[in-house]
C-alpha cells in the first residue's frame, strides 16, 4: 500500500434489499480495514438503509445491516444522511446505528466535496 | 503524471460498458497512466472466458484483452461477485482443477480497489 | 378483463408506480411486493386511494415487515400472504409485473 | 385446472429470486400445476452450475433443484440469453466438452416461452 | 404447439440502448413466428424505441432498431404508443416505423386489457 | 473541490439527476454521457440552465446523436468527446458517477 492517504466517500443511494447495497458495504469495510479515511454518505432510496426496525430475516436475506454496529470499531465516524431524502420519504431520523448526522442539502453536498474519491453504490 | 484507476460495474452486453473502453483509449491516447481497472458487481462478467456476442456486434472482451496486452493495464475482477456470478478460477469439472476466468485478468479482492485508489490521482466508476 | 399488477419498485425510484396507476382500470387488483412496499407512504399511491378507495390494493405483508414499513404505512391497504397473492393471479384474468 | 408458468428474470443474489420462488412454493400448496419456470435476461445466472453463495444465506440454487425434482418443474434457460452471461452446455475446457449450466436446467429457446404462454391459464413474470 | 390461442402484449419500457429492449424484440418475434397473436405497447422511456433518427452505430452498438421495418412481414400491426409519455418527453408522433396509433393512456389502457399475456420489458 | 458529475441515466426513470443536482456548487462540471443525454430536454437540467448557465454543462456528442438528442435539444448545452471528458476528469478535482 503506498502512502498516499485520500479521503474516501461512499455515497448510498440502494435501498437495504438491493445486492447493491450489500456491495457498498463491503467495499466501505475494506477501506477502513486498510485504514484508509472513510465518510459514509446516504442519500435517495439510501436512506433506508438506515431505518430502525428492518428485519430482512422475514424475506430469507441475512440481515447484513447488522454489520453496520461494528462501524465505530472501525473508526468510521463520519456518517452522513440528506435530511430531505429522509422528509420526502416521511422518515423520522430513527436509526439503528449511533453518530448519524442529519445534513441539509447544502450541507451534504459541501461534506461530499470534501473527498478525492467518491464511489456510488 | 497523470493517473487514473477505472472501476466498471456494468455487463459486457451494456452500451455503457463500451463507454468505459472508450474512454479509457481517449486517456491512453492522451498520455495518461492508467493504473488498472477493478471490475465490480456485473462488471465482473466481463472476465468470462465462455460469454459470447454476435459476430456482428462489439466485441467487449477482445477490446479488454488488447487493452491488457497492449497497454499493459491490469484487468481485476473482485473474487466475491465473480462467485456470486458463477465465474472463478478454481472450479473443479471433471474432477479436474480450470478456470472459466479469461486469463487477461487476475482474480483480486477488494483490498486491490483500495491500491488502485490511493495510487491514482483520479478514480472513474463506470 | 381483469388485471392483476405485481409492483415491485419503489416510486422513488422508477416511474413504475406511475406507469402502471395510468393503465389501471376499476376492476383491476394492485399488490405490493418486494420493493413495492416502500410506496405505501408515497403520495402517488396514497392520492390514488383517496380517488379508488382501499379494496383494490394489498401489499405482501413479510414484504412490508422487512422494511420496516407496515408500521410506518397509515392507509388501510389489505396486508396479504402469497397464498392469497396466488389466488388472485386465477381471480383475474392477466397479470402485469413492474419492476 | 389451475396451470401457471413463471418467467423469472432476476440474478439468484437478489431477493426479488427468492420472492418467486416463494410464489411457486404457495402455487404448488394451493394445487396449481406449474408448467415451467422460464429464466430469461439476469434469470439465468441461477442455472449457474458454479455461482456459490456463503452457507447462511438462501441457497437459491438448491431450492430451484428441489422444485425440479420433487416437484418435476421443467427449469427452462434461455440459451441466447445464457450465452450472453458466460453460460453454456455445449463449453469445451482443456479439449473437453462439457456444461456450465446445472444438470436440473434446460437450455432452451424462446420458443419455449411460447408454448409455455399458451399452454398455461396465467404467465407471470418475475 | 398446443391449440390455445392467446393475446400477448409486450410492453416495451426501455430506451433502445437498454439491452432489454432488444429482448423484447426478440421475445416479440418469436411469438410472431409462432404465430400468436401479438401486439406491441410503448410506454415511458420505452416511447424511445420509435423515435425517428436514431443511430446505434455512432455508439458501436448493432442498429437492432431496424429489424422493426420487419414488424409488417411478421403481421405485427398492433403497435400503439402513449400519448402522454410522448409529451411528457417533448417528442412528436415522428417514428421509424408505420402503423404506430397514438392513444390517449385510458385507451392505452383499455387495449392492454385486451390480452391474456403481458410480458414487460 | 470542484467535483466532475458524470450522469447517465435519464431523470424520466431515475432519480439520478436529481439527487446529483443536490449536490452541485457553483464550480462543479456536469457531464451527460450514456442515457444522461435524455436529460436535454427534461424541464429539471432546463431549469437548472436557467438558473447557472450552460456553461458547466456538457454532454457527449456521440451519445446524443446515437439518441437523436442532439437535434432534439434546444438548449444551447457544449458537445464535448471523450477526450475533453479525460481533461475534465483532472481539471476536476474528483468525480461522481450517476447511474
Amino acid at each position: 500500500m503506498n502512502n498516499n492517504t485520500k479521503h474516501i466517500a461512499i455515497l448510498n443511494a440502494s435501498a437495504a434489499t438491493a445486492p447493491s447495497a450489500k456491495d457498498a458495504l463491503d467495499t466501505t469495510l475494506i477501506y477502513a480495514s486498510f485504514e484508509q479515511p472513510i465518510s459514509l454518505f446516504y442519500q435517495g432510496e439510501g436512506v433506508r438503509q438506515l431505518v430502525n426496525n428492518q428485519d430482512l430475516t422475514t424475506i430469507h436475506v441475512k440481515d447484513f445491516l447488522k454489520t453496520m454496529s461494528a462501524f465505530s470499531f472501525y473508526d468510521i465516524e463520519n456518517i452522513y444522511v440528506c435530511e430531505n431524502s429522509l422528509k420526502s420519504r416521511l422518515l423520522a431520523a430513527n436509526f439503528h446505528i449511533e453518530n448519524v448526522q442529519v445534513l441539509t442539502p447544502h450541507e451534504f453536498a459541501n461534506k461530499l466535496h470534501e473527498h478525492q474519491v467518491i464511489l456510488r453504490f | 503524471m497523470k493517473t487514473l484507476s477505472i472501476v466498471v460495474t456494468t455487463p459486457p452486453y451494456s452500451p455503457l460498458t463500451i463507454t468505459a473502453i472508450n474512454y479509457i483509449k481517449s486517456a491512453i491516447a492522451l498520455g495518461v497512466s492508467i493504473n488498472g481497472v477493478f471490475f465490480y458487481q456485473d462488471g465482473v462478467i466481463n472476465a468470462s472466458e465462455h460469454h459470447t456476442i454476435p459476430n456482428d456486434e462489439y466485441q467487449v472482451l477482445t477490446e479488454w484483452k488488447a487493452l491488457n496486452k497492449n497497454h499493459n493495464i491490469p484487468l481485476h475482477v473482485c473474487v466475491s461477485a465473480s462467485e456470486k456470478r458463477g465465474l472463478s478460477d478454481e472450479i473443479t469439472i471433471n474432477a479436474q482443477q480450470t478456470t472459466n476466468i479469461n486469463e487477461c485478468f487476475t482474480v483480486s479482492g477488494l483490498g486491490e480497489l483500495v491500491e488502485l485508489s490511493t495510487s491514482s490521482k483520479r478514480v472513474v466508476q463506470f | 378483463m381483469k388485471v392483476l399488477h405485481l409492483l415491485r419498485t419503489s416510486a422513488y425510484n422508477t416511474p413504475d408506480l406511475s406507469e402502471c396507476l395510468a393503465t389501471f382500470q376499476p376492476n383491476d387488483q394492485l399488490v405490493l411486493l418486494d420493493d413495492g412496499c416502500y410506496n405505501l407512504t408515497h403520495v402517488l399511491l396514497n392520492e390514488f386511494i383517496e380517488n379508488n378507495g382501499a379494496q383494490c390494493v394489498s401489499f405482501i405483508k413479510d414484504h412490508a415487515t422487512a422494511r420496516a414499513m407496515e408500521t410506518n404505512s397509515k392507509s388501510n391497504v389489505n396486508a396479504i400472504n402469497l397464498d392469497t397473492l396466488v389466488n388472485l393471479t386465477f381471480e383475474c384474468d392477466s397479470v402485469i409485473t413492474w419492476q
